[in-house]
């Protein structure tokens, strides 16, 4: 379970989270929406580490997250998979894989790198080019592959969807949900694509400017057009 | 919606890259006062299609022509003299420049004052400093962000910067605006907005629209071109290319997106 | 055909401790994108210590060594106390930063070591070989030189391609944040680089001490040379450096003696342009051509 | 009111004037020798500020400048080498500045294709390359020793117009001081001007994103290199000040340490900055010689006083870049807009 | 718009005919000079400074010289043109020393020479042979030169080897500017066909290799070197690793026994023959005695001063050249008197300058017509670190001059008892 506690965070003088509590159940997906800006980033970041939170705590199976270097994400079994295009570019298709690997520890199994490639076939092809040449879809492929090599047990995902095909879109969603259902993934899922990510989000979370505004079960929401319209926005 | 001159035409166009061919055999045209959309799976070529276009990546055959008349050896700063504009897949705002100073980087084709105008700061140079920032503001206004023209962009919301990004391919008044993936990253709301102002474009230019969103292409666009692996595998209107099964399998899936 | 013969082996010893001094800075560069001009002074002062223990009567291996565990723990000292604050920041800020270090090294160790010549032994030779009745110019340390040059390549090849730890120094040097996140310990990893480069740059220091003299600016030729060679070879690739050195040292010998020796620096300027004419990311780095 | 003010007062014509006005003030106050320091503290100044616009707002490093300054240096020693020179001084300092300016043209046109490292690399090699030029020519360009500079006396009118504003005689090394503070105000001005206006804006941008700016409508290589060619042109006026002032014209004045010095003065002021240009070059000027002295009053012998300036000097550097990293003024600016801007940006990778 | 201002057309400062005494007070002269401490040149150099303070300090606690104690300042120029110019400005302009003393350098005196000249300041016993300093009086009237310059020792080698050895294929390694210039001027005089290949190189590029291969490639028999010292020592490593054993004759300047001989010493583990026998068979010249000499008379007291008076280090042979010349500056200005002007400086020298005693092997050239500095020089054959001389002290002068046995039996005079000079004054 994952559970975050009165999280407070600011960038200067620019509060982005306040006071920001809610749980994450094994097994399930979560959903965090919210306008741009409203600090659905900022809430993975500072879950992660990367950015200080200022107050409240993320705790992990009663671990503390927040106060623990980020570098040790993976060897708790988290892996966030930041906004924009975290590929490291400079480095080729397969080594960022094989760095994904690393993360948890040991060496990394052809097997875990097939596995991948089994998943995202359009990296296989591409195993050996340089991560700079990919176009932008297979970038968000790559991220996503590379955050699995690590098996982890908890995924933060932010923005997954940006910049895909639909059709990699909705594999992408049910994969998603297959590693829920057969490997007990929890998932932390910040999306702008409301509808999609609640379809298959078991609770949804919809931050505005920096608070928890909404907190309920995803049919509840997604049914509920009144919340929707002020929030979501369809 | 005829008009007498024809718009940018790619002929037979291939790219390829070490042993992969990222285009082939691609023709198209984006007509006056339409949306071309172009769309299809991830890797398919649509931004390498684009950078054809913007003289960023040299076809190994084929050829470019614009308003009728060939493009044998385009640079990609060339493109503004020709009225072409451009956003990227990223968001390629200048961090360290303000809002207004960005947009203004668009308008620089426009600019009349010379180096030497600029060194002496000659009369002739401040008036046309003040010209062209009076347009920047304009188009600021017009997209709704003339707020934020003295903050840097890095500390700015992403729907702000990429409005900022879209203002900087308008102030020059393009005749043909390349938009690669301008919904990514927007919320519904934001979407059907930029959706609206695409089609208000329409009116001044003609425009060439690469997205995954499609809700938004099915609206926005007159005309669709479907690549996959490189080659075209459906063209049409979007209510054609929605139904064409092949489109299906490559590109849309069972779409979640139509709940 | 003697003079030739002497001036182009004179030309790949020098060549290669060009090689080693630019396997240093390719060490850095890659593992946090920096380049340390107090590379030279780091190696001079390591120098030092190893002439100081010489002279106090010990051996001239044990001073090696010792000369190299400095360098290992001058480079983690610099990175931990100097150079991480600027990591991330802009580029030029680093440049300066290690700038002032070179100019901060250089007044120590004038004031501790002294300003004068001093002549550092060699572990070889410093007699060339005799081939029948003429005398070649490689000597017993030249092939020492040689042989430690091309090991420190090899090794550093193995190093970046084939282990996990080569790359999570990679990853570390060009994505800190996502390296982070992928459970690499950054900060390690950097100081690991220095440590490393900065042994890479005691064992150049050595080899162009070794039967030769040294005092506390006998390195700064070198940082242009070095620099320039690494910037030959790619920045990012060891074996661009050494060939990176070769080509400059083989260069810069071969113009001194049949063209003229104050053409020297202006030779190795026009072969650095020429080259990064062609490939503006030298000779080794892999194309970079997507920008869009 | 105040805003319209602060407004005129930020005129780069304004500054100029109020500039022009203190720096009369100053150089008629002090001695001899002060302003023989001052001359220093223009010439550095000049080509810092060419440097700062090359590497602050174009993005451009540069660890050669001093080469080129030597080439402004020589230009004007070829031409002062009889006591009946050639060509007037005016005439000098354009011919130094465009020979420089040609030289940096075809430098600028090689280093446009170059990034980062690969940049300073080049011309890094192009500071040590240039002295040698020197010595092989030595016929012409007076080897090791280098080229005397005639400094031409001060022309009647002139002694005549400085002895009715000040009351006091001109002496040569004033005359000189003068002359050099003439140059850097024009400099500065046309910096300024050029920084504000529209070929700035394309060189900032070129600087921040290349494939934006190409998009844009901007060349590469042209705003690359028409930087390269303005700062080349500052320190191509830089030497010829520097000349008259030394009376020479050697390599060993033109080593990379004055690039790396220019380089320096450039970041402690502050990247980008003019005023920070013009403070990073006077504190290299006085710096050194205030810690050597305070070593000598200390009571440390010649020798030791003499490596204290450098020691000072590499650890101010250092302690600068470590605690004001946006150098001097860069910092002071930054405290000043504290409470307005927020920080830094979110860091989106490439 | 001439003469608005109704300037005065008089530049004199007002000293009038007496002379300036600017730096003088009834108890000091404050004098100076620029040396390399730090950078690329200070190895050795530096030291010569210190030997000069030795010895004015020495004089200095006796009394100093007509009452008045001599302060040296002594700046650091980096060898850098540049800085000597400022430093000198900064001497003349902020310190207002009487005169400036020793300035060490060719290409860096070079830069403020016609400013000391200019501005009227004696400019005395520049630490450099460069024909610069005293060849024309004319035009730089308070220039003097100390040391014999580097013409006069090519020549005084180039008729040994013209006359001894014959049929030798003689090569050139030389310092690629003044020094080398000169010094093949003369050697040229008498060997000129004799040479076989000249090879220069630059200082600053310590890889010597190249030169040294396209010398051995001509077989010389003998090789003239004008090298610094560590420039020798640089040239005798590349001779041993490429085997090139020919005889050498190596500069004054760069043959310092006891230095180069340390050098090379280090690598004497079975791989270089003999410490400072390591230069043993070479070649040289000396025109004062140096520290291979400890029992004579100069080198005792030298000794004494630096026991006395100098800082850290050892009495060596650069410290021995400060202290020379300081020598010949306490004696300068005991000849210009108590009423001590800048004027009467110049004046007494030129009178009595060439019958000075003091370490100098040959005479002092200074009079009306000349400022340059000793004369001539013996040479000598380097063995375990001593000059055995070759020849008589053989004096001459620039241009075609002829070169003679000196006669003058300056070789020959000890310092007084009290180690300080007692000249009369001139008038
Ligand atoms: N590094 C930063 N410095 C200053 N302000 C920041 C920084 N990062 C984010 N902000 C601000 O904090 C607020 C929350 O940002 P955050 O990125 O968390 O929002 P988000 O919900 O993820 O938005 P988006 O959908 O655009 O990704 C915004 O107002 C943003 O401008
Ligand atoms: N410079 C290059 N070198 C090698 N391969 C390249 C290069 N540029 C593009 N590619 C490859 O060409 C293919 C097409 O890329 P492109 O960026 O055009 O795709 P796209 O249709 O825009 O995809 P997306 O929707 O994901 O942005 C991809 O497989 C990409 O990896
Ligand atoms: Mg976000
Ligand atoms: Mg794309």
């Amino acid at each position: 379970m994952l559970e975050v506690r009165e999280l407070s965070t600011s960038y200067g003088a620019v509060r982005a989270l306040s006071d920001v509590s809610f749980t994450a159940a094994h097994g399930e997906v979560t959903a965090v929406l919210g306008a741009n800006g409203a600090g659905k980033t900022t809430l993975l970041r500072t879950i992660t580490g990367l950015v200080r939170a200022q107050g409240g705590s993320a705790t992990y199976d009663g671990r503390e997250l927040t106060r623990t270097a980020p570098e040790l994400m993976p060897s708790l079994g988290i892996a966030h998979v930041p906004e924009g295009r975290g590929v490291i570019t400079e480095l080729t298709v397969e080594e960022n894989l094989r760095l994904g690997g690393l993360g948890r520890g040991g060496r990394v199994k052809p097997e875990d790198l097939e596995r991948i490639y089994a998943l995202f076939p359009a990296l296989a092809d591409r195993r050996a080019a340089l991560a700079h040449v990919l176009s932008g879809g297979e970038r968000q492929m790559l991220v996503l592959g590379r955050a699995l090599m690590a098996e982890p047990s908890v995924l933060l995902l932010d923005e997954p969807s940006l910049g895909l095909a639909p059709r990699i879109v909705a594999q992408l969603f049910e994969l998603v949900q297959s590693l829920v259902v057969d490997q007990g993934l929890t998932v932390l899922l910040v999306e702008q694509n409301a509808r999609s990510a609640l379809s298959i989000a078991h609770r949804g979370v919809v931050l505005s400017l920096g608070r928890v505004v909404v907190d309920e079960r995803a049919e509840v929401l997604a049914g509920d057009d009144q919340l929707r319209h002020a929030y979501l926005g369809f | 919606m005829g008009d007498a001159r024809p718009g940018l035409a790619m002929q037979d166009i291939t790219v390829t890259f070490g042993g992969l061919t990222a285009l082939s055999g691609v023709s198209l045209e984006a007509r006056p006062h339409e949306v071309l959309g172009v769309i299809g799976p991830n890797g398919a070529g649509k931004t390498t299609l684009f950078n054809v276009a913007c003289g960023f990546v040299r076809p190994d055959s084929g050829s470019l022509s614009w308003g009728g008349q060939g493009l044998p050896r385009l640079r990609p700063h060339d493109l503004a003299g020709l009225g072409i504009s451009r956003t990227l897949q990223g968001l390629g705002l200048f961090d360290r420049m303000t809002v207004l100073d960005n947009v203004l980087v668009g308008a620089d084709r426009d600019a009349r004052s010379r180096f030497w105008s600029d060194l002496l700061s000659l009369p002739r140079s401040t008036r046309d400093e003040a010209r062209l920032r009076d347009r920047a503001r304009g188009v600021l206004d017009e997209l709704d962000v003339a707020s934020y023209a003295d903050r840097y962009p890095a500390s700015l919301p992403y729907a702000v910067r990429k409005k900022v990004a879209l203002a900087r391919a308008l102030v020059s008044e393009p005749e043909l605006l390349l938009l690669d993936e301008p919904a990514s990253g927007l919320s519904d709301t934001e979407m059907s907005d930029l959706g609206t102002l695409l089609r208000g474009l329409t009116d001044r230019m003609a425009v060439m629209l690469v997205e995954h969103h499609m809700d938004l292409v099915m609206s926005v666009c007159d005309d669709l071109v479907v690549l996959d692996f490189g080659r075209v595998i459906a063209t049409g209107s979007p209510a054609e290319v929605r139904d064409d099964p092949a489109v299906q399998a490559a590109y849309l899936g069972e779409a979640v997106t139509d709940a | 055909m003697q003079q030739f013969v002497n001036t182009v082996l004179g030309g790949l010893t020098l060549g290669m401790v060009y090689a080693a001094f630019a396997l240093a800075l390719v060490l850095i560069w890659r593992s946090t994108r920096i380049v340390n001009f107090a590379q030279a002074p780091m190696a001079m002062v390591t120098t030092f210590i190893a002439l100081q223990i010489i002279e106090g009567g010990h051996s001239y291996w044990l001073a090696f060594a010792a000369a190299l565990v400095a360098g290992l723990v001058l480079g983690a000292v610099v990175e931990r106390v100097l150079i991480r604050p600027v990591e991330g920041k802009a580029e030029i800020n680093a440049v300066i930063l290690t700038l002032g270090l070179f100019i901060v090294l250089h007044a120590l160790a004038s004031v501790v070591f002294g300003n004068r010549y001093r002549s550092f032994p060699a572990a070889f030779g410093i007699r060339g070989l005799e081939v029948g009745d003429t005398t070649i110019a490689l000597t017993g340390f030249d092939i020492f030189t040689i042989l430690a040059v091309l090991a420190v390549m090899g090794l550093l090849v193995l190093l970046f391609r084939f282990t996990d730890l080569g790359l999570r120094m990679r990853a570390a040097a060009f994505n800190q944040e996502v390296a982070r996140l992928l459970g690499v310990r950054v900060g390690r990893m950097l100081t690991l680089g220095w440590a490393l480069a900065s042994l890479v740059g005691s064992l150049a220091g050595l080899l162009i001490a070794g039967g030769s003299l040294v005092h506390p600016g006998y390195m700064d030729a070198v940082v242009v040379y070095g620099f320039v060679a690494a910037v030959l070879g790619g920045l990012d690739s060891p074996a661009g450096a050494v060939v990176g050195g070769l080509l400059l040292g083989l260069s810069l010998s071969l113009v001194s003696g049949y063209v003229g020796s104050q053409l020297v620096a202006l030779a190795a300027l026009a072969i650095l342009m020429a080259v990064l004419l062609l490939r503006p990311q030298g000779l080794f780095s892999q194309a970079r051509e997507r920008r869009v | 009111m105040q805003a319209r003010i602060g407004r005129v007062l930020a005129q780069p014509v304004v500054l100029a004037a109020l500039g022009v006005v203190v720096i009369v003030l100053v150089l008629t106050t002090v001695d001899d020798f002060r302003s023989v320091q001052l001359t220093q503290m223009a010439y550095l100044g000049i080509a810092a500020g060419g440097l700062t616009v090359l590497t602050g707002l174009n993005g451009q490093i540069s660890l050669g400048h001093g080469a080129l300054m030597a080439i402004g240096a020589y230009t004007t020693a070829l031409l002062l080498q009889d006591d009946e020179p050639v060509l007037p001084l005016l005439g000098v300092l354009v011919v130094a500045t465009v020979v420089t300016l040609v030289v940096g043209a075809a430098i600028g046109v090689a280093a446009a294709r170059l990034h980062g490292p690969y940049l300073a690399g080049a011309t890094l090699a192009l500071a040590v390359a240039v002295p040698g030029i020197a010595l092989y020519f030595g016929e012409t360009l007076g080897g090791e020793q280098g080229l005397r500079v005639r400094v031409p006396d001060a022309p009647d009118w002139v002694l005549d117009a400085a002895y009715f504003v000040t009351g006091q005689d001109l002496t040569p090394s004033k005359y000189v001081a003068f002359l050099g503070w003439g140059v850097l105000v024009v400099t500065y001005l046309g910096l300024a001007h050029l920084s504000r206006g529209r070929v700035g804006r394309r060189w900032r941008a070129v600087r921040d994103d290349e494939v934006a700016a190409e998009v844009a409508g901007i060349s590469l290589g042209r705003a690359r290199v028409s930087a390269f060619v303005v700062s080349a042109a500052a320190a191509g006026a830089a030497g010829f000040v520097m000349a008259l002032s030394v009376r020479l014209a050697a390599p060993s004045g033109y080593s990379l340490t004055l690039s790396l010095t220019l380089l320096t003065a450039v970041v402690l002021g502050g990247l980008g900055s003019l005023t920070g240009a013009l403070l990073g070059a006077a504190l290299l000027t006085f710096l050194p010689q205030v810690v050597t002295d305070a070593g000598v009053s200390a009571g440390l012998d010649d020798i030791r006083a003499a490596e204290l300036a450098p020691l000072i000097y590499g650890l101010v550097l250092v302690a600068v870049i470590l605690l004001a990293p946006a150098g001097l003024v860069g910092s002071l600016r930054l405290a000043w807009h504290r409470p307005r801007r927020t920080t830094t940006s979110k860091g989106e990778p490439r | 718009a001439c003469g608005a201002g109704g300037r005065s057309d008089d530049d004199g400062d007002g000293d009038g005919d007496a002379g300036s005494t600017v730096g003088v007070t009834d108890d000091s002269i404050a004098i100076g000079g620029t040396f390399p401490l730090t950078g690329v040149a200070a190895p050795g150099y530096s030291e010569i400074p210190t030997g000069a303070k030795a010895y004015f300090d020495f004089v200095n606690a006796a009394g100093g010289v007509n009452g008045r104690q001599i302060d040296f300042t002594v700046k650091d120029d980096g060898y850098d043109p540049t800085k000597t110019s400022s430093l000198t400005n900064e001497l003349v302009l902020k310190d207002q020393v009487f005169a400036t003393v020793g300035s060490l350098g060719t290409p860096t005196h070079s830069a403020v020479v016609d400013f000391l000249n200019d501005e009227e300041v004696p400019d005395l016993f520049v630490s450099s042979g460069s024909l610069g300093w005293g060849e024309d009086p004319e035009s730089r009237p308070m220039t003097f030169g100390w040391q014999p310059d580097y013409e006069i020792e090519g020549k005084v080698i180039g008729q040994y080897v013209a006359d001894n050895m014959p049929d030798a294929k003689v090569g050139l390694f030389l310092q690629d500017d003044d020094f080398g210039e000169d010094a093949e001027k003369g050697v040229r005089q008498y060997v000129d066909d004799q040479i076989v290949d000249v090879q220069r190189y630059t200082s600053g590029n310590t890889d010597v290799g190249p030169q040294i291969a396209a010398l051995q490639a001509k077989k010389p028999d003998i090789v003239l070197a004008f090298t610094t010292p560590s420039y020798t020592a640089l040239a005798q490593l590349t001779s041993l690793s490429l085997g090139f054993k020919p005889q050498w004759y190596v500069s004054n300047v760069g043959s310092d026994p006891a230095l180069v001989g340390g050098l090379l010493a280090k690598f004497s583990e079975g791989k270089v023959p003999g410490d400072a026998s390591a230069l043993n068979g070479v070649m040289s010249s000396e025109y004062i005695p140096g520290i291979d000499a400890p029992d004579n008379a100069w080198v005792k007291l030298w000794q004494k001063v630096w026991d006395q008076n100098g800082g850290q280090g050892e009495l060596t042979n650069y410290r021995i050249y400060g202290m020379s010349w300081a020598y010949t500056f306490v004696q300068a200005l005991q000849a210009a008197g108590k009423d001590l002007t800048r004027e009467g400086l110049v004046d007494a020298l030129e009178q009595v300058g060439s019958s000075l005693e003091g370490p100098n092997l040959a005479p002092y050239r200074y009079s009306d017509d000349s400022h340059l500095g000793i004369s001539g020089m013996e040479l000598v054959k380097l063995e375990n670190g001593k000059g055995e001389p070759l020849t008589k002290v053989l004096t001459t002068d620039v241009g075609d001059a002829e070169i003679t046995e000196d006669g003058s039996g300056q070789a020959d005079d000890a310092p007084p008892e009290s180690g300080i000079p007692d000249v009369d004054p001139v008038d």
